[in-house]
């Protein structure tokens, strides 16, 4: 049988992942599941190579295929989740050891793999839901797999993930509706009218996948809950990828919108919303994960402000953002998973000084830190620089205002964890730890190289990654062959640098307050007047979306119950019964088993039907 | 066996074949047993030969002359071979799991009875094309759920069956009303004599009355969850797989296959089908009773299956095709999986269980597969149906129902898993380990079916396809 | 001759009334009706003297048995003075109403007329043309007959 | 030899009491249902001949000599006779254990009543002449009225008491509706006074019929319970022996009552729509007012009672529309109805045989112990409810259709909405007595003995088989019998 390369990245997964449950050691399923993740890798990294292809089966009819399609920019987001997915199973080669659950963990784990090279690969809309759908429940299993508490979490993500992906079904059949097609690569629309609610909707999809607010309650709840590889793998990684793989393709091939479009707008809100609130709430975190899971999304507010720009370089920062974030994303979970393994525990205020028992740890934590802050010259200032620009060429200086302020506490709350952690003195809570064994650190260190590799040649990932995605547009092309040289000195850049300083200013500040303890540096802002009643709200959980929306739920559900359920059955129950009795009971009252009173009915009768047969007989003539 | 032979087997079979049962019970409870599961498999056996038949995509119709009007019809093509081969294949899973289920029980002999018998009356139903004798195999289901619904013999179970067989009845008399204000105008029941013939709005509505009586469709809906207190086995037949779906079907038949349903019923029939759908949700989001929870999630989920057939769009009606078939699966799954639950702990409480992930483990993931695919979410199959309904919707340009539709799927998801979260997760209340083989078999058969039917949708879909184009011949 | 079966009519209807032994007096109205019968005959209204002997000697008679069986009680029952006032207003009355009603009544050319005029024989009307009364007051008298047996078994079953 | 259907029974019947003294309970047991066993067969002697259209105009002749006996047999009659015989068989068999009964003692003077009633009812349908309707009519009263008060309880006396006083009262009114149909056409032959009336179109004659119709409206509504003049058969049925109103409800109201009504209307007199409106009313009345005051019972037999009214009105407005689907209609549910209720009724007896009560709220959950007897009774409910596929389901739809047809949507809406009701009230039967937990009190009870439970089963198998049989029996029996009633007026 003859089966096209296409599926290989969909099937080998599957295969890997049901093979994995016949296996009995757990060394055995460790080297099972590294030898499928890289077996993927290969075959992602041989599509890359081919770059153009496609598959074209019939499925469902009515113009729905099973229809596959590579291209540059799906090539390189194949490329990427694989990488990711091989860094994460070495690394939980390890860091699952202890877990009952090991076979399962690597079960869902390749079936993330299989729906998430689907969905990417897919270039029919239902398709794409297809697996995009698919990867809700391996999200819900794999937090579930944390501890005990992990399935109210899990229930969490997949509500809202679940609200999200039904917002993008009904934008896929809007589209489908207003288009008349489900090929993603064969629809072209201007994004006006319906259009524009179908592309809204499809957004609510992507950016919630990706984790933008309000979508976002889910991610710092599984931080705790969840495994740390998990987070690495999901939050941090594949689903930033996809989401804003989704929300390019939509809004460069799908839909065109102009810059300063109402689309556009709405979507630099997102960004700078997201961007703003999300780094605000990672600044006062005091677990480690917690803290790394906010930055997600906070990050994920520079990638959707940049795409939303609907400038070219702005589009094209945020791509690039995607990346990198999803490469130091991973390193900084993996080190935090790191930490854990070694420490026990991921509060800061616990930890202290791990810098010289763990130095690889740390250094890589310290470079990713340095990325997400974008710090010259690590991959992250690069992104970040094109995304300010992009956004200042739009004219609403506010959203690179936003973006600014971003960066200020980015930077912030990566000093305070860097500090607290492994700098500074060493804590007396916990024992003596040691550095990790390799499957550990090789990935963290890999991702760092990336790092440092993408921000001193950003031009690499560029043209190799990035640019592929904007293929179809020329005209943006033209535009970009500035971006690799993009200088140093120029205001935009000046400012954003001003703002790491304004950070470490805050820092030192905060830890000076603080007594020294580095844990302790973000109350300053914490305290302040308003936005602390701000903060406890939210500790309070007045602005999640979730618990807000649940008990909404509860409240509607409650009053149609109530008011249109009960009261049917109240018909059927009380009305009908209590009716049919008081009739019979009339009724019966009449029968009182006199004689006299039968034999009155019975005349009465008699007389009426006389008359009555009279009447109608005269007027019938 | 010719085609026609065989469509006879199948409706004559299970409903003549039961009268035996208890003859059978005579002689021992193990001859009882399989001669029950002999007549259900042999039922469940015989449409699938039909199949081919379903994909030559033309219509056999047998008649049997009886008296002028009342002719013995039968129609054989797609729709009514899909429908047949779906409830007759859940009837089969649902009598193996009464095996285990009720082997405890009293009067199993007239509980055997009465399921063989519904699943032979839901044949009838099926393949009738007359109206009369549409009516005829309907009310013989409800003299089978009213015993069965009060099984248990209890004073509530009693009074429940009572208001179910009531409420079906009144809406199947109206409905009776409807055919005959039909034959007032045409001279005929004759279904396939009728088509495309437009219909008044009053026949409409008796009829109408009728399907959402026994589809349980909001305001005729609230014996459904009621009806719980019936043996699980029977609730998951009545709620998921064969019962509600009489309504639906015969939706299809009527006024998607043979009339032109007046222009104020398309308005109006979507608003229905998601009002109904939003408010069971609701009720489904507020109650505390497992069986309550699903049997509302059934009244739900009905609503989309009238939302894809009103929209008589080919989209509409293969989405609502899909729906009774994954509905179906993952439903009757649910309900046996509450079964298990119910069946080793004597609770129906969820806030009384808890935790029994640890214990049952099978009958946890079961549920958790089967939740999903009632969700709609790839890749079980309830994804494909409920996406085609949707699109099938706005395709007909009703936005706002499919939004609000697609809320609900939302609330779906709160609901069940609220429900699962209560039951299987959290702190261990009761220990209790799984036991039973045949029910344990039968809710994994389901739930393997669902995936399945997700992974592999074409083929269904291809039939359901068939079907739907067979049915929207005479729609304009 | 007519005077004479008038007076008996009459005498046996009044002690039809009065009479407090009810199974006394249901026989004296049967008697009375009898009269009556052969009066209507002497006058030429044979069908009207066939049926008033199925119906009333007969068929009157026996439901009369049956009442009187089934109220079979041995309490005493007050004598009542309201018969004695009323039985004449009622009398008065019915008559009244009687020339009222059937004057209307003749007016309408009757069809029945020209039969009566016949002058047939009792037995002839009675056994070539209403045979059929005959089998029914056989199965009156069996229905009457057992009817009380029924009512009367108990106390012969004591 | 017509004659056979009323002097048979009429021998045996006077015959009975004499053998009763050399064999108490066998001989009667036997000759009794010997009769009606022979009757039913003979029935089918005349089908064929009936169903093809014929009328049978007998002249009886005693040795020769010609009598004054003339008996009309045609389809119609023929439906009567043949319904009559069935439910008597079933009622005669259940009859051999039921009458074992200690108050009901001595079973010759019972048979022979019961074979009164049928000699007077089949004397009712054959008779050609107004006034041997009359005649038998009271026949087939008294022998009902000793049997309703049959079991000598107070109360059964009352009731039988209430049923005599008010049937005589209609019985009076009938004796004076046909003296005045005497007068009018001077005769008392069916065919004659047609044949008279034919010719008669002044208006006052037409208003003299009008009268006259009244009467016998009223009348015969009395004896088939129509309402307002049901009051009878409730009290009546309460406390008597189950056989009577089995006999009484399942064929008397009809033999008595209906079938000489709508003789009269559509194949003497003539319909006009006058009587049809009124009828129409009166059945709805009926079917509406029987329907809720049975919901509201607690005597099973009172029950059952109203439910007959309810039933008995969806004949009368089958009658009334007029049309061939509705005589079908209504003759096909006149048929059923014998069958379904005598059954309901004998299930009470064997339900009383059994537990001594026939009060609803001190049953409970028989169904375990008296499988035969629940079986039978779901089978009767619904067939009287009109589920199908169940006899009563075709007869109501029939006359539903009809209703439709001929525009009476409103009523057909009461009618559907009527058998609603009637299941409600079945459905309480069957909780309160059958379905549910069994009743601690009746631990022992057991299944009604062999002969009972024969004649059930029997009936129950009628009904089922009629409802998949039912076309081969509407064109046997219904079809030419309702070709009478369309035919019109008889020569």
């Amino acid at each position: 049988m003859n089966i096209d390369i296409l599926l290989f990245p969909i099937l080998l997964p599957l295969i890997f992942a049901v093979m994995g449950l016949f296996l009995k050691s757990k060394k055995l399923i460790n080297y099972w599941a590294v030898l499928g993740s890289a077996a993927v890798l290969y075959c992602a990294y041989v599509l890359f190579g081919i770059k153009q292809a496609s598959l074209v089966l019939p499925w469902l009819g009515h113009g729905i295929d099973f229809d596959l399609k590579l291209y540059g920019f799906n090539a390189a987001i194949l490329l990427w989740v694989n990488i990711f997915t091989f860094l994460v199973v070495l690394y939980s080669t390890i860091k699952m050891e202890t877990s009952t659950r090991i076979k399962e963990y690597y079960l869902y784990v390749f079936l993330t793999v299989m729906f998430a090279n689907g969905s990417v690969l897919a270039d029919n809309f239902v398709l794409f839901l297809f697996f995009w759908g698919g990867l809700l429940i391996t999200l819900y299993m794999l937090i579930m797999l944390g501890n005990l508490n992990s399935y109210k979490t899990a229930l969490k993500s997949l509500i809202l993930l679940g609200l999200c992906d039904f917002c993008l079904l009904l934008g896929v059949v809007l589209l489908w509706k207003i288009s008349g097609s489900l090929k993603i690569s064969a629809i072209s629309l201007e994004a006006q009218g319906l259009a524009m609610i179908s592309f809204l909707l499809i957004m609510i999809g992507a950016i919630g996948k990706a984790g933008a607010m309000p979508f976002h309650n889910w991610i710092p709840d599984a931080a705790i809950d969840a495994p740390v590889t998990v987070m690495a793998f999901l939050p941090a990684s594949l689903e930033k990828l996809l989401g804003i793989y989704l929300l390019t393709r939509i809004s460069l091939d799908v839909f065109h919108f102009q810059m300063n479009s109402p689309v556009s707008i709405v979507l630099m809100t997102v960004g700078a919303i997201t961007i703003v609130f999300a780094v605000m709430m990672a600044l006062i975190q005091k677990d480690f994960k917690r803290l790394l899971s906010y930055h997600a999304v906070s990050q994920v507010g520079y990638m959707i402000l940049g795409i939303g720009t609907g400038t070219p370089l702005g589009i094209v920062g945020g791509i690039f953002h995607m990346l990198n974030h999803a490469i130091y994303k991973t390193g900084l979970f993996l080190s935090s998973g790191s930490v854990e393994l070694a420490a026990g525990t991921t509060e800061m205020k616990k930890l202290g000084g791990l810098m010289k028992s763990m130095p690889v740890t740390g250094l890589c934590f310290s470079v990713c830190a340095l990325s997400i802050s974008g710090v010259w010259p690590f991959n992250g200032f690069v992104s970040k620089e094109m995304i300010f620009h992009g956004s200042y060429e739009t004219g609403y200086l506010i959203f690179t205002i936003a973006a600014w302020v971003g960066a200020i506490f980015t930077f912030a709350s990566f000093l305070k964890a860097g500090h607290s952690i492994f700098f500074g003195a060493k804590s007396t809570e916990i024992p003596e730890v040691k550095e990790n064994s390799w499957p550990v650190l090789v990935p963290m260190i890999i991702l760092s190289a990336f790092c440092i590799l993408f921000g001193v040649y950003s031009i690499l990932p560029l043209k190799l990654f990035i640019l592929p995605a904007l293929s179809g547009h020329p005209e943006v092309l033209a535009e970009l062959t500035f971006t690799h040289n993009l200088s140093l000195l120029n205001p935009i850049a000046l400012i954003s640098m001003g703002c790491l300083v304004i950070a470490f200013g805050l820092h030192y500040l905060g830890v000076k307050k603080g007594q020294g303890k580095a844990y302790l540096a973000s109350e300053p802002v914490h305290n302040l007047p308003i936005i602390k009643t701000i903060y406890n709200l939210a500790e309070n959980r007045v602005f999640d979306f979730y618990e807000q929306g649940v008990k909404l739920i509860k409240l509607l559900s409650k009053v149609i119950y109530y008011t249109v359920d009960r009261p049917i059955d109240f018909v059927y129950e009380r009305v009908v019964t209590v009716t049919g009795r008081i009739v019979i009971f009339i009724l019966r009252v009449l029968h009182n088993g006199r004689f006299a009173n039968y034999l009155s009915w019975s005349l009465a009768g008699l007389m009426a039907l006389g008359y009555v047969m009279g009447t109608l007989i005269k007027k019938a003539g | 066996m010719s085609i026609s032979k065989i469509t006879l087997l199948t409706i004559f079979i299970p409903i003549i074949g039961s009268l035996f049962i208890p003859l059978a019970g005579l002689i021992s409870k193990r001859t009882r047993s399989v001669w029950a599961v002999l007549l259900a498999g042999t039922t469940a056996l015989l449409p699938i030969l039909l199949i081919p038949q379903a994909f030559s995509g033309t219509e056999l119709i047998i008649r049997k002359a009886l008296f002028p009007g009342f002719d013995f019809i039968l129609v054989i093509d797609a729709l009514s071979i899909f429908m047949s081969v779906v409830s007759s294949f859940i009837g089969l899973l649902i009598v193996i799991y009464s095996l285990g289920y009720i082997k405890d029980d009293a009067n199993q002999n007239e509980y055997y009875l009465m399921v063989v018998m519904f699943i032979g009356s839901m044949m009838g139903i099926v393949y009738s094309a007359n109206l009369v004798f549409l009516y005829l195999f309907w009310e013989i289901s409800a003299i089978c759920c009213w015993r069965l619904i009060g099984f248990y013999r209890g004073k509530q179970q009693v009074i429940k069956a009572d208001k179910a067989f009531l409420v079906t009845f009144f809406g199947a008399a109206l409905m009776l009303l409807g055919f005959i204000a039909i034959y007032n105008q045409t001279g005929t029941f004759d279904l396939t004599q009728m088509r495309g013939l437009a219909v008044s709005s009053t026949a409409v509505l008796l009829i109408l009355l009728g399907m959402l009586s026994k589809s349980a469709t909001v305001p005729l809906h609230t014996w459904l969850p009621d009806a719980g207190v019936a043996p699980t086995p029977v609730t998951a037949i009545l709620h998921a797989a064969v019962l509600v779906k009489i309504g639906v079907y015969a939706f299809a038949r009527i006024f998607c296959y043979t009339f032109q349903l007046p222009d104020f019923w398309l308005q109006t029939l979507p608003i229905l089908a998601v009002v109904s759908s939003l408010v069971a949700a609701a009720a489904a989001t507020v109650e505390h009773d497992m069986k309550r929870i699903l049997a509302y999630s059934t009244v739900s989920q009905i609503g989309y299956i009238f939302l894809g057939f009103s929209m008589l769009n080919p989209l509409g009606v293969t989405g609502g095709l899909l729906f009774i078939l994954m509905h179906g699966l993952s439903k009757a799954g649910l309900f046996l999986c509450a079964g298990v639950v119910e069946h080793n702990t004597h609770k129906r409480d969820i806030r009384e269980l808890g935790g029994l992930i640890i214990t049952m483990p099978i009958t946890a993931i079961t549920f958790l597969v089967c939740a999903l695919s009632v969700i709609g979410i790839p890749p079980l199959g309830g994804f494909f149906s409920k996406f085609m309904v949707i699109a099938g919707t706005v395709h007909g340009g009703h936005y706002v129902a499919a939004s609000l539709a697609l809320f609900t799927a939302l609330l779906t998801a709160f609901y069940l898993f609220r429900l699962f979260n209560a039951v299987f997760l959290g702190e261990l209340k009761v220990s209790i380990v799984e036991k039973t083989p045949a029910m344990l078999f039968v809710i994994i058969t389901l739930a393997v079916l669902s995936l399945l039917a997700g992974i592999f949708v074409s083929y269904p879909a291809r039939f359901a396809d068939v079907a739907a184009l067979e049915i929207l011949r005479y729609v304009k | 001759m007519n005077i004479y079966i008038l007076v008996a009519l009459i005498l046996f209807s009044v002690m039809a009334v009065f009479l407090r032994d009810l199974l006394k007096s249901a026989i004296c109205l049967a008697v009375a009706s009898i009269f009556l019968a052969v009066m209507f005959f002497r006058m030429g209204a044979t069908y009207a003297g066939v049926f008033e002997v199925s119906v009333v000697a007969g068929l009157i008679t026996v439901l009369f048995i049956t009442v009187i069986a089934l109220t079979n009680d041995d309490a005493k029952v007050p004598e009542n003075k309201w018969p004695i006032i009323i039985f004449p207003v009622a009398l008065a009355i019915f008559i009244i109403f009687d020339i009222w009603f059937m004057n209307k009544f003749i007016i309408l050319p009757s069809k029945a007329l020209p039969l009566l005029a016949q002058g047939e024989k009792f037995g002839d009307v009675l056994w070539g043309q209403r045979t059929f009364d005959l089998l029914g007051q056989i199965g009156v008298i069996f229905a009457g007959v057992f009817g009380v047996f029924a009512f009367f078994r108990r106390k012969t079953d004591e | 030899m017509v004659i056979l259907f009323i002097i048979l029974p009429l021998i045996i019947a006077g015959l009975l009491p004499l053998l009763g003294k050399v064999s108490k309970k066998v001989l009667p047991d036997f000759l009794a249902n010997a009769v009606f066993a022979l009757l039913l067969g003979y029935s089918f002697n005349f089908a064929w001949n009936a169903s093809a259209g014929k009328t049978i105009l007998s002249q009886v002749n005693l040795a020769g000599i010609p009598l004054g006996i003339t008996l009309r047999l045609d389809a119609l009659s023929l439906l009567m006779l043949f319904t009559i015989a069935l439910v008597s068989l079933g009622v005669g068999i259940f009859s051999v254990n039921y009458i074992n009964q200690e108050k009901y003692s001595s079973k010759p003077i019972y048979y022979s009543l019961l074979l009164l009633t049928v000699a007077g009812m089949n004397g009712i349908v054959l008779s050609n002449d107004l006034f041997g309707i009359y005649v038998f009519l009271e026949i087939a009263a008294i022998a009902s009225y000793a049997l309703a008060a049959y079991g000598l309880g107070k109360e059964e006396l009352e009731g039988s008491f209430k049923y005599l006083m008010l049937s005589v009262v209609a019985t009076s009114f009938i004796l004076l509706g046909i003296s005045m149909i005497f007068a009018l056409t001077g005769t008392v032959e069916l065919n004659g006074i047609a044949s008279v009336l034919a010719y008669s179109k002044a208006i006052k004659i037409k208003y003299l019929i009008g009268i006259c119709s009244a009467l016998f409206i009223m009348g015969f509504g009395l004896k088939s319970a129509i309402v307002p003049f049901h009051s009878w058969m409730p009290d009546a049925y309460s406390k008597a022996p189950a056989t009577l109103p089995a006999m009484s409800s399942g064929i008397m109201v009809k033999a008595a009552g209906l079938y000489v009504l709508i003789r009269l209307f559509y194949n003497v007199f003539g319909i006009t729509p006058a009587v049809q409106t009124v009828l129409m009313y009166l059945g709805v009345i009926s079917i509406v007012v029987g329907a809720l005051l049975a919901l509201g019972q607690n005597n099973l037999q009172r029950l059952l009672a109203y439910s007959s009214i309810s039933q008995i009105g969806y004949m009368v407005v089958g009658f009334a529309i007029g049309t061939p689907l509705g005589f079908i209609g209504a003759l096909f549910h006149m048929f059923n109805h014998g069958i379904f209720k005598s059954l309901l009724f004998l299930n009470s007896g064997s339900i009383e045989n059994a537990t001594g009560t026939r009060e609803l709220d001190e049953l409970g959950g028989l169904a375990k112990k008296m499988p035969v007897t629940a079986g039978t009774n779901i089978v009767a409910s619904l067939a009287t409810a009109g589920v199908p596929p169940l006899n009563g389901f075709w007869s109501k739809l029939i006359i539903i259709i009809a209703l439709v047809q001929a525009k009476f949507y409103i009523f057909a809406l009461i009618g559907i909405l009527a058998s609603v009701v009637t299941l409600w009230y079945f459905l309480i039967i069957q909780r309160r007595a059958f379905f549910g937990k069994l009743n601690e009190t009746w631990k022992d009870v057991k299944e009604a003995p062999f002969w009972m439970s024969l004649s059930s089963i029997m009936l129950a198998l009628i009904c089922i088989i009629l409802g998949i049989a039912f076309p081969w029996f509407i064109r046997l029996w219904i079809e030419p019998a309702a070709n009478v009633l369309v035919a019109g007026i008889i020569r």
